[in-house]
């Protein structure tokens, strides 16, 4: 073993010295941020979910979820009016045969099985074109209140109902793919998910009169 | 599949084997019909002191000399170098720089000789008759003797070409009588008018080299000259060993290499000459010096030259004396003026553009054009960008690709230029020629060539004065040493007083002739 | 050099982009837009400001052989704070920016500020560097994305410039159309200091000329 | 007499810049003609426009440059329009070509320090640039002839100078309603597009191509949708065969270039011809024709030597087959001949032919 | 506060595995030599001149190379020898204040020549020969132009002349075309700028 000069601890020890101060700097830093952090996320999410859910009296991801169906697992926010009835429900796909990547988008169904309303919450098509999906409302507006039966689920380039948009049908083709996805899961799933909610519900007050 | 085409062709006797690239120039051949005329003695002929490709030569006369025709006025200093001879009787009247036909429009010390009219011929050098019985060393002599240059405008001395080497056994003499140049007929003529003379040099360099085989070279476009070799071959039977090759005109087809070529399908390889692949190539001019020079006795003082071009009144092949001034010669064809001509010196392909006629005729002028401004502004209208369509690389008889070599070339990269094979190209003027962008690329070979050759120069120079001052500081450092080892045993045998005063004065002499370098050994101190 | 000087250099003569052309990840990454321009500028502002800070109270004490990766370590420290920091307050800012806030580690304009300025200068020239280089790489940001977003989709922050009818031009949005429009800002700005230099030189020969006439006047 | 120092040659062959620019006008000629048989007016007033831009921005550059204008005289520039004309679709409107143009002067060529200095072929950047810039406008087809095709619906008369105006530089809007949305019914895809959606989809491409009415005749003669100049092969045959002879192109590129798609899909298709397109399909479908004999020859951003070209012409076949067979987007001549001429200088350096008296070395070819 | 703890020893143990790898490395890498030196004298005309301040070219390559010199004080180099040596020490380019001037020859006047042999001994190249009370000459083929026998010359009979240009030497200069001026005027630039 090589015998390391005074030259050489003095390295060693700088170099500690710097990482330790920056690590009480980080961790300061986590500790004062994370609270806001989780609020701005739980905020951002609410405002998406507002978008894609009936007016409710609750707070859904107070209420929420989680169903693991195979390897998939979604957590379902459900909408209650303020008669705690179930207005409407929202989760979160991912339609993986993008353009450039997957898509996240959250959709949020009646519990009829129609859709309420539909927003893609992350992507990353080409700007001008695939982004569509986000900035085109009428395109948007065209899922509203369909289901299953009411529209041929594909884009019109493939004999459906649903318009691509010119110069792209990749990105159009993936999102009605998955949103067709999310309402079939939906029909297969519908009385366990109510079972879920419901037993949820029972729970929760039951938490709720120990607190 | 080309091959196969390429041998019915050959068996046709159309071609033998097609070089790659080559352009085909308007021929103006204006004085391909006109028979050699013998032009007059001029007052005074000016001799250069160096008319080949070597070492210059040094003079043997002074002024006020009577010299004869044909005496040796200037002898070689070198191996590659051939004598200068009088080309007339007269007085040498002066030896100084005179202007020569070199791009530079640099000058060079010449003899100067006043003609006296009577053209007397020195009568040293006996005929040699009975050649084909003499030793080839003896010829070669004579031919060196004699200023034997290679007159289709290399100027190669043509003794060293004609050797016998065990190592490389000659097998091919080719006789190269293509003269692919526009306007250019001299060769032409000659062939057409001294065919038995070239024979018997032909067999003159057979018997010197100890080849087998021969060829003689002519294109297409020289029909005279095709049926008088053929006659001349003949009437002497010699139809069986030697053949008349008509090769389809092309230039540059004259070149030695691209000659070589299209008659045997070979290639020199790079740094090699014709005779390391068994072939000696001579042009049809030479051939016909070697004749006079050994069966008559006559060294080089005379040559054809062709006199032409668009602006010339009157173009002709003239039988002209070496020195003669070329202003004399236009004069005689009726150009006196030449503003707004550009005169040429031998071809317009290869030829040099000349700063004034205030020139003499050397071993190399096969031609002398008058061109008007018309035909010279085409080749040299304003460059503009390469738009690389590649016309210059197809052109290229040697397969380099000239934009890119430019390109490096006018930007200094001269390694890269050098790595793309800069020094094969032979300056034929096949790309500049092509050039939809009339960009003068042999101009920036030229260039780079030059600038590479100074790189060398330099990089050889600083070399040599390393090696100089670092000998120069051992010696210093070893005289040093020496001294102070004298010094020590001086000590040893005579103790030093103790007086400081004493002991100083001799060291700083010591020191003093540690410095003193190259005489050090001489300088009064050492000698005490 | 004073301080105005250590600023004018970092903001223009030396500007990271126009000068250095360094730090073009983040620039060709984000600048599809003014506002995530101005952002990323402010991102990079600020750690750039406490790593030349910090840097430069240690300069004494960080042996040489270990000063590029302590520069780094405080750099990346900083870097991790801005990100959480924005991450809380700054949500949505951080959902475009956050694939390019940890890149602003490897930056190499912040460590060859830190390693060429920082670590030779006392801590007001650091802060005065940092606040110049800083500003600056904003500045190229903002006018980068400005011009992407304008010609791209014919908006302005957001303000819409060329009328409804605009076009949106896809390669100004796209890759493509960073690297062109940044080749063009380029060219501009070495013409407006061409015309500095001959400016200011027209200026010192006027100067030198209204100095030697009186001489001359003297010695006549 | 001049001091100028003057090299050999002192002769000059007589070619020059502005004749072989002419002599690839000319050769462009029967396309262009038989692109205003095909689109009417509407292909008139898009090679009229983008010449006419094409050469004012060059004026423009030379004048900001302060070089003489008479460079204008090379045709270069109105080549470069030409060019970028003949791959533009019937329907562009005015402002796109005059963007196209400005582009392929401005960027494609003069930033690179103008005539002969360009990486790329001028005319097919700019052509890139409009297609990722407007991406809808340049995928919109309309089917040739249309006016004889016995369209039900009353559309634009592509014959009729005034509606063809109108549409050009007013948009579709500017048409009266009946029109504009008859302008909807003759527009349609692409054969290389049909086949790229359909393929997507997992439909076998005779199928698709049986669906699209696809006939090879009617493709090597033209009557099909594409841009105005490329759809007909015989056209570009025609002025490419004009270029052999005049010697402004060798047969390397062309040869190497439409030898390698055909090569490629003929092995391909035999293979799985349900997957991949026979060559006859390849060699007159999209800009292929007109790439290969036109832009590929381009002799600015080309290779200079024989053997350096016929490896460009296979890395153009190459790629040009890859991205209509596996890449996103249906046609791939023109991507494949930029792509390539980025490799030119590496091309030119690493195939340059055996010099004269030097022996073959290791990795020449 | 144990989120704290976690961080503190993670990247303090990572700092000082670091702090010691790079220990070790400084020593087991360290490296001495420099055949710099060499290169540079290679790059350097060797006229010997001492117009660098130094005794002739070796020694200042030698300074250079330590870094103790800049890369512009020869002037027979010129700014070709200065930008190849700033290439390859990696340093800024300086531009050379003194212009070399056109090469020159040192030539005696040998009817006034005393035969002193002060020159001989000055000459840094041996290119003088004579010996004492002999008239000296300078050989011109070795001859650097160094001016360095001038100074020493008691009668003042050295002088510097022109090298004479050989028409063998003459090379071919650029063409004289708008674009090869051009392209010189860049070289000059870029030589000037960078």
């Amino acid at each position: 073993m090589m015998k390391l000069d005074k030259d050489q601890i003095r390295m060693v020890i700088a170099l500690f010295v710097v990482a330790a101060i920056a690590a009480i700097l980080l961790a300061t830093t986590d500790i004062i941020t994370r609270e806001p952090i989780a609020a701005a996320q739980k905020a951002a999410l609410r405002q998406a979910l507002q978008q894609v859910l009936p007016e409710h009296a609750n707070d859904p991801q107070n209420d929420k979820i989680t169903l693991a169906n195979n390897n998939t697992v979604a957590v379902i926010y459900p909408a209650k009016d303020s008669a705690g009835h179930i207005a409407g429900l929202a989760w979160e796909v991912v339609a993986p045969d993008g353009y450039s990547g997957s898509i996240r988008i959250l959709v949020g169904v009646r519990p009829d099985g129609s859709v309420f309303a539909i927003r893609v919450t992350r992507h990353q098509e080409t700007p001008g074109l695939g982004d569509g999906i986000v900035k085109n409302h009428a395109w948007l507006a065209s899922f509203v209140g369909q289901s299953l039966g009411s529209r041929i689920w594909k884009v019109k380039k493939d004999g459906g109902d649903f318009d691509q948009f010119t110069g792209a049908t990749i990105t159009p083709r993936a999102v009605v793919k998955a949103v067709k996805g999310a309402l079939e899961f939906f029909k297969q799933q519908k009385t366990a998910i109510f079972a879920r909610l419901a037993s949820a519900k029972m729970n929760h007050q039951a938490g709720g009169a120990h607190e | 599949m080309p091959a196969m085409f390429r041998n019915i062709a050959q068996r046709l006797g159309m071609m033998a084997h097609s070089f790659p690239g080559g352009v085909h120039p308007d021929q103006h051949k204006l004085t391909g019909a006109s028979p050699i005329e013998v032009c007059e003695l001029a007052p005074v002929h000016i001799l250069p002191m160096k008319q080949h490709i070597g070492a210059p030569c040094s003079p043997l006369v002074t002024v006020g000399d009577k010299v004869l025709r044909g005496q040796k006025i200037a002898k070689s200093e070198g191996y590659v170098s051939v004598p200068v001879h009088a080309p007339t009787s007269g007085t040498v009247v002066k030896i100084e720089e005179h202007p020569i036909a070199h791009p530079s429009g640099m000058g060079m010390a010449s003899i100067f000789i006043e003609t006296d009219g009577d053209d007397a011929v020195d009568q040293t050098l006996e005929p040699i008759t009975d050649w084909q019985n003499t030793d080839p060393a003896v010829l070669r002599e004579r031919a060196r003797m004699c200023g034997l240059a290679g007159l289709g405008g290399a100027v190669f001395p043509t003794f060293i070409k004609l050797v016998r080497d065990k190592r490389f056994p000659i097998e091919t003499v080719i006789l190269n009588g293509v003269e692919c140049e526009p306007y250019l007929t001299s060769d032409h003529r000659l062939m057409a008018e001294y065919a038995d003379e070239i024979l018997t040099g032909l067999h003159m360099i057979r018997h010197m080299v100890g080849a087998s085989s021969s060829l003689i070279a002519i294109e297409d476009n020289k029909p005279e000259a095709i049926a008088a070799m053929r006659e001349a071959l003949a009437n002497a039977g010699d139809l069986d060993n030697v053949r008349v090759v008509v090769l389809p005109t092309r230039y540059p087809q004259g070149g030695e290499k691209q000659l070589i070529y299209s008659l045997t399908g070979l290639e020199i390889p790079a740094g090699k000459l014709p005779m390391h692949i068994g072939i000696v190539c001579q042009n049809v001019a030479t051939t016909k010096a070697l004749h006079d020079a050994i069966l008559l006795g006559k060294p080089l003082s005379e040559r054809v030259v062709t006199l032409s071009g668009d602006a010339l009144p009157d173009p002709a092949n003239l039988l002209v004396r070496i020195g003669t001034p070329v202003r004399r010669l236009f004069a005689r064809q009726g150009l006196d003026d030449f503003i707004g001509l550009q005169i040429v010196h031998g071809g317009p392909m290869m030829g040099e553009r000349l700063k004034g006629p205030d020139i003499p005729v050397v071993k190399s002028t096969n031609g002398l054009l008058a061109l008007g401004s018309d035909a010279m502004s085409a080749a040299h209208t304003v460059e503009q960008p390469c738009i690389r369509c590649g016309h210059c690389s197809e052109a290229c008889p040697v397969s380099l690709v000239p934009n890119l070599l430019a390109d490096q070339c006018r930007s200094d990269q001269f390694e890269k230029a050098e790595d793309y094979q800069l020094f094969d190209c032979i300056e034929c003027g096949c790309c500049s020629y092509v050039c939809p962008s009339n960009i003068p690329l042999v101009h920036y070979f030229r260039y780079g060539k030059g600038q590479i050759a100074l790189g060398r120069r330099e990089q050889a120079f600083a070399e040599a004065s390393r090696t100089r001052s670092e000998s120069r500081d051992a010696r210093i450092e070893r005289e040093k040493a020496e001294k102070a080892a004298r010094r020590s045993r001086v000590r040893k045998t005579h103790p030093p007083k103790a007086d400081a005063n004493q002991s100083s004065p001799p060291a700083k002499a010591a020191d003093a002739t540690a410095n003193s370098g190259a005489t050090a050994d001489s300088t009064p101190e050492e000698k005490q | 050099m004073n301080k105005s000087e250590i600023f004018a250099d970092g903001f223009w003569h030396n500007n990271t982009i126009f000068a250095q052309l360094l730090g073009m990840c983040p620039l060709l990454g984000v600048t599809t837009s003014a506002e995530n321009g101005f952002w990323m500028g402010a991102a990079t502002l600020l750690v750039l400001t406490g790593s030349n800070l910090v840097v430069s109270m240690v300069r004494g004490v960080i042996p040489k052989n270990v000063r590029i990766p302590s520069y780094i370590t405080i750099i990346a420290a900083f870097v991790t704070i801005v990100g959480m920091a924005m991450n809380a307050w700054m949500h949505e800012m951080y959902l475009i920016l956050g694939l390019f806030i940890p890149l602003i580690v490897v930056n190499c304009a912040i460590l060859g500020r830190a390693e060429a300025f920082a670590s030779k200068n006392s801590v007001s020239d650091a802060l005065m560097d940092a606040i110049g280089v800083g500003l600056g790489f904003t500045f190229a940001l903002v006018l980068l994305g400005g011009v992407r977003e304008l010609f791209g989709q014919g908006e302005f922050f957001g303000f819409n410039v060329f009328g409804e009818s605009y076009p949106d031009v896809l390669m100004f949005i796209l890759p493509p159309g960073a690297f062109i429009a940044l080749g063009f800002i380029l060219a501009a700005i070495n013409l407006i200091n061409r015309s500095i230099a001959s400016r200011a030189e027209s200026r010192a020969q006027a100067d030198a000329l209204s100095k030697d006439i009186p001489a001359t006047v003297e010695a006549q | 007499m001049s001091l100028i120092m003057l090299s050999s040659p002192h002769a000059h062959g007589g070619d020059s810049i502005r004749m072989m620019m002419f002599t690839v006008i000319l050769a462009l000629l029967p396309a262009s003609l038989f692109s205003v048989y095909l689109f009417g007016w509407l292909s008139v007033l898009i090679i009229v426009t983008c010449m006419l831009t094409a050469l004012l921005t060059e004026a423009a550059c030379l004048k900001l440059m302060q070089r003489p204008l008479s460079a204008l005289l090379d045709n270069s520039a109105a080549l470069t329009g030409l060019f970028l004309a003949l791959t533009l679709p019937a329907t562009t409107p005015w402002w796109m070509a005059v963007v196209g143009s400005i582009f392929a002067i401005v960027l494609g060529k003069q930033v690179y320090g103008g005539l002969g200095h360009n990486i790329f072929n001028p005319a097919l950047s700019a052509r890139v640039i409009l297609l990722i810039s407007f991406p809808l406008n340049m995928t919109t087809w309309i089917i040739p002839m249309s006016i004889h095709m016995g369209a039900v619906t009353p559309t634009v008369n592509l014959y009729d100078f005034s509606q063809c105006l109108t549409l050009f530089f007013g948009g579709v809007n500017a048409l009266p309603a009946v029109i504009a949305q008859g302008l909807d019914a003759i527009s349609m895809a692409s054969p290389l597009g049909q086949v790229k959606t359909q393929a997507t989809l997992g439909v076998p491409v005779g199928q698709a191509l049986a669906a699209y009415h696809y006939n090879v005749l009617d493709a090597f003669l033209g009557f099909e949708a594409g841009s105005i100049g490329e759809t007909s092969a015989l056209a570009l045959l025609i002025g490419g065969i004009f270029l052999l002879a005049r010697h402004s192109i060798t047969w390397h590129i062309p040869f190497a270039y439409l030898g390698t798609v055909a090569l490629l899909s003929a092995i391909f298709s035999s293979i799985a011809p349900d997957q991949f397109t026979p060559p006859m399909f390849h060699l007159f479908a999209g800009g292929l024709m007109l790439c290969a004999f036109f832009m590929a020859t381009d002799p600015v951003s080309s290779p200079v030597t024989p053997n350096g070209q016929i490896v460009f012409g296979i890395g153009c076949g190459i790629i040009t087959w890859s991205i209509r067979s596996f890449g996103g987007y249906p046609e791939g001549a023109m991507f494949s001949v930029l792509l390539m001429n980025c490799a030119v200088p590496l091309i030119d350096h690493y195939f340059r032919p055996r010099v004269y008296g030097h022996a073959k070395e290791k990795g020449d070819s | 506060m144990t989120g704290l703890l976690y961080a503190l020893a993670s990247l303090g143990a990572f700092a000082l595995v670091a702090g010691l790898i790079l220990a070790i490395a400084q020593k087991a890498f360290h490296i001495e030599g420099d055949p710099m030196v060499d290169k540079i004298d290679a790059l350097l005309p060797q006229t010997q001149c001492g117009q660098c301040g130094y005794p002739g070219c070796k020694p200042y390559a030698t300074a250079v190379a330590a870094g103790e010199e800049e890369v512009n004080h020869c002037v027979p180099g010129g700014e070709r020898t200065m930008l190849q040596i700033a290439d390859l020490m990696g340093v800024e380019p300086k531009t050379v204040e003194q212009e070399a001037a056109a090469p020159r020859l040192a030539f005696v006047r040998e009817d006034e020549c005393i035969g002193c042999t002060l020159c001989i001994k000055a000459c840094p190249v041996d290119a003088i020969i004579g010996a004492p009370k002999q008239y000296h000459t300078i050989i011109a083929d070795h001859c650097t132009g160094c001016e360095l026998c001038v100074e020493p010359c008691p009668v003042d009979c050295i002088d510097m002349v022109t090298k004479p240009e050989l028409l063998e030497h003459w090379s071919w200069p650029l063409p004289d075309t708008k674009r090869s001026q051009l392209a010189h005027e860049r070289r000059e630039q870029h030589a000037g700028h960078v």
